[in-house]
């Protein structure tokens, strides 16, 4: 289940040079893996990868800048399973390097700035605690406020059992964050990516203004096993796959990995391309390598991630119209 | 060194004892929670809407029978009621659905919430479903999202919105129809994340560990209200709702109208931002960039 | 086809005393089925009746007020078939007394004043020309700016074919007619009767706040016949009837003719019985009988339709809120 | 005497031979409309639209290949743009189910449109279909309200709409993408409430009075500006649009950027209600009690 974790271990050990692919059982060059973005050039599997990879891959080079690393989860059901929760957190840590389940800050995607938040699935399933609904609601929070696009990479097996009740609210939680977006009026985009299921896709990650997917991605709210389980259904060719989630009306579009960094940055120009007053800088579908624009969005996303470091997010910003005084 | 070491293992039994007791607590609301003569939505709109007046159907493919809702008069006030239906006879439960709503009744929640919306009536909603229906024609007809518009649909609601967990709150198919101003419990009701049985298949990896994985999960009113989840704890006749249906929902109708006299004095606008709040609020989790506890309730850290 | 028509020509011949079913062929006393608001009393078949008849049963006695009743029909395309438009207009207004196929003004209905619009069937099977469009748009408009409900009773076999054109646009302007509605907050009830078709159940009528219909009502867009036809599809037991909508989704409740009075007051009462400053004057479930309420409704009712009758509707009242110094 | 008779002959004479020579010229536009290599919505999105992004499905149940839908650049402006969507080999005429939307296409409109007002983006729709789909599914999937429900929110954008009739604008479903500020119509398309066909199907209890019932419903772009229904009747390349799509697509583009300069120029809220005031204003009929003429085009009177 965990490519993700596969993977970053891999890279990490220069001993093991070879990849091989899950789908069709290809061996494949580690380093030319991460040229291919992890897509197998045989059969074009999409492998999951790490948040790390996700933003080296849609970011424009050196734009990210990480915010909220610090936040941290609490064990507050004291909860025992067959382990302890705090041991599986550390486990969890240790084998990802990450300190939760999703990676947020600010970046540029094809020289615009965004607010951008990764999940990674190699964290404990991608479950979503108490820290990752914090982190996406302080996202929405920060675009809503500075005007940027939200973006939002979604993976995840669910909720995050050992937080009990409070993990279900995060999806209630990650849904009023998207009413902060909506009310600020600002661009969000979510990409599901293998697997994407649960609590997530029945919460923030399936109320953005265009959801797409990567090719293969096994998205759904109830699993094949829960449902075979409880209904004896027998399930349809391709049930719960992006393809078919996007015949079935879900989806704006599946995009291959090595596109998504361009689509992205066309769907954030054309959504900010409308009607208005503050609108227009950004006329037209070309927008790679004019040089001012970028350095004027690579020059905003940092500022506004210097600002949300230095402000106290919590509690000095209820509203996002106070924080329009901030640098723009 | 006797003493103590009596002392001690004297304490470890009284908590070991504690924690059985406990335990059995927790298995003992589970059931009362899904007992088949508890009284379900409609035996609460009985005894507390006035002239109801049934509203069908999501107006895009199916009336979902999970799903109950209507306008009617509660204590004086036009109110608009939206609840998980429960079946008690076999027949009734088939007609149902056990109350797991489809991706149609979500929808049609959401249109009757569009309605009160447009004519300034408040929203009351019964919670008491397994959860969403785990099928393929539920998960292939758009649940995910079906579920997440209705969060966020509510959360928009200008009117105020009252929600009453009233039997089993199971998971994402209870909060679509909770994410209210005031969330209130009965005290023999439970709310969880996943089922006691799911819980154990996957973390115990066997279901038989349903009681000890039931009290993990914290699914009682008052666990809840120690953490923050819910405003209320309605009381519930001795034994449970199920021996006085009347005197639990006198009960219940108590409680909803002082939830509701507070939230009408409220400006919508200042309500719908503090209903956002609240949810903003729930978690459990550190800064120590920011020097702040991350939650007004955070039993133990890591 | 005609039963209405039937049932209104009887009426006024004292020499036929008797009613046939069209469902169980019973022969009923025709004065008995006045009484019996023509339901069999065998076997509960809804007849089709006439707008006045409908008017009868739907309001308090003595409380509708007809407006707009001169609007007449002209033959813009100088349409021709098998008889001119002008001919087969005159022949439906000989044959139903009405000047074209919707009656509209105010009343009372349970005691609540409303807007009231009533299609016949009856009238060259009760399509949408202009007229029918224009009376709705001002029925829609007087309850927009006088801050009264509408309650609309549909019956139709889609569009005017003989005003081409500009009998689609109806659809177009009786949405429009809605968005007025919408945009002023008050009520819309619809209620659908046998026949509703075409462009009508594809405009304003399901885009009431409460869309009700009587029970065996056949409401569809496209017909059996034409279903048939041109997909060969199989229909479905029911196809059509007002019993599987509710099933389907499309309703909010089947309501027997009986009933249908004192329903649509409790659905008045109830959605102006809501939170806000100026509700609130009927509290509870009971609305009959109330002697002083039903008088202010009453004169309520009166007072609008004598403004409309002395306003010049069109023009002089671009937007609902100008109308807002009318009596009230 | 004689003369005078004469003269009345011939001028009957004439009357009749215009009267064919009308006849023939709407059938031979029916034809043109519908040509199979006439261009459609797609052809005019690859030249018109820049980095067009398709957007697929309703969110509900989805995706109707019928209606194609997507952002992209028209001449410098982002834009949604919505249209029919009809093939041209069996193969993609089948996929397309001929340019008949099910609910689930209008639905599709309906949210991209959503989209569209969220982030003040005009709308551009093509009308290019033989009317909804006369199926059991279509119709027991809510049809009618679909359609209706796209009308009103259309009337409810705040955006500028400007739809454009490129070939068969064909009753109610091709008016669900037509209520806008302005509506353009090529030269040789139609738009009617109905088909020839049908119309001679029921009204001449015959199809084979198609000609006939073409010429009576008056369905031509000249005849539409004639009655007000349209603001502006884009030109063709002799022969009709397929003779040269580059031309033709020119054409409509200057149309729409002159629209659209037009309409971008007012105010939100005054826009919206002048698109109510247009639509409220088509229709033909008198009120001797205002002594008013009932429409600014009565060619005859009863
Ligand atoms: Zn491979
Ligand atoms: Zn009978």
């Amino acid at each position: 289940m965990n490519v993700t974790v596969e993977i970053e271990h891999r890279a990490t050990d220069p001993q093991r040079h070879d990849w091989v692919c899950r789908s069709c059982h290809t061996h494949s060059d580690l380093a030319a893996m991460r040229e291919l973005l992890y897509v197998c050039p045989q059969c074009g599997y999409h492998a999951r990868i790490g948040a790390r990879e996700r933003i080296r891959q849609l970011t424009d080079p050196g734009s990210f800048t990480e915010l909220w690393s610090g936040v941290k989860t609490l064990d507050p059901l004291g909860f025992v399973d067959l382990q302890t929760y705090p041991e599986r957190v550390l486990e969890a840590q240790g084998k990802t390097g990450l300190a939760e389940a999703i990676v947020t800050g600010t970046a540029t995607i094809a020289d615009t700035a965004c607010v951008l938040a990764v999940m990674d699935f190699g964290f404990m399933g991608g479950s979503m605690g108490s820290v990752v609904g914090e982190k996406l609601w302080r996202s929405a929070e920060l675009a809503a406020g500075e005007h940027l696009p939200l973006v939002a990479v979604c993976s995840s097996g669910g909720a995050r059992m050992q937080e009990g009740i409070l993990s279900l609210m995060q999806m209630a939680k990650t849904s009023c964050a998207v009413d902060l977006i909506t009310d600020a009026g600002v661009q969000f985009i979510a990409l599901l990516v293998d697997p994407c299921t649960g609590g997530v896709v029945a919460s923030f990650a399936t109320l953005a203004d265009i959801c797409i997917a990567e090719p293969g991605a096994q998205l759904y709210f109830s699993g094949p096993r829960v449902i075979q389980q409880t209904t004896r259904e027998a399930l349809p060719a391709g049930f719960g796959s992006a393809e078919r989630n996007l015949e079935l009306g879900h989806l704006d579009a599946v995009v291959p990995r090595a596109d998504l960094r361009d689509k992205l940055g066309a769907y954030l120009r054309l959504l900010k391309g409308g009607e208005g007053p503050e609108r227009g800088e950004t006329r037209g579908p070309a927008g790679r390598g004019t040089g001012r624009l970028a350095e004027a969005a690579l020059d905003r996303a940092q500022a506004v991630a210097a600002y949300a470091r230095r402000a106290l997010v919590r509690g000095d910003r209820e509203s996002p119209d106070e924080a329009q005084d901030a640098p723009a | 060194m006797h003493l103590s070491e009596e002392i001690e293992r004297v304490q470890t039994k009284l908590k070991t004892l504690r924690h059985e007791a406990h335990r059995h607590d927790t298995w003992v609301t589970v059931e009362i929670a899904r007992h088949k003569e508890r009284p379900r939505t409609r035996d609460y709109i009985a005894h507390l809407i006035d002239g109801f007046e049934e509203l069908k159907g999501d107006r895009l493919r199916a009336d979902d029978p999970a799903i109950v809702g209507g306008l009617g008069w509660f204590r004086g006030r036009a109110v608009l009621v939206v609840g998980h239906q429960k079946g008690r006879t076999l027949d009734e439960q088939t007609l149902h659905n056990f109350g797991m709503a489809r991706p149609e009744g979500y929808r049609k929640a959401q249109r009757l919430f569009a309605l009160a919306e447009r004519h300034r009536l408040p929203v009351l909603t019964f919670v008491d479903t397994p959860g969403a229906y785990p099928g393929v024609a539920a998960e292939e007809g758009g649940q995910a999202r079906a579920i997440a518009d209705t969060m966020l649909r509510m959360a928009r609601l200008s009117v105020p919105v009252v929600a009453t967990i009233i039997g089993e709150g199971g998971s994402g198919g209870a909060l679509a129809l909770a994410v209210a101003d005031r969330v209130l419990m009965q005290e023999n009701a439970t709310y969880s994340v996943i089922s006691p049985e799911g819980c154990a298949a996957i973390l115990w990896r066997d279901a038989d560990y349903a009681a000890q994985a039931a009290e993990s999960l914290r699914p009682t009113a008052s666990q809840l209200y120690d953490l923050g989840v819910i405003e209320t704890v309605v009381r519930e006749p001795r034994g449970g709702a199920q021996k006085d249906p009347e005197a639990a929902a006198e009960a219940v109708g108590a409680a909803i109208t002082d939830a509701l006299d507070e939230l009408q004095q409220l400006d919508p606008e200042v309500r719908r931002r503090q209903r956002r709040e609240r949810f903003r609020r729930l978690g459990a989790w550190a800064d120590p960039e920011e020097g702040l506890p991350g939650a007004p309730f955070s039993p133990s850290r890591m």
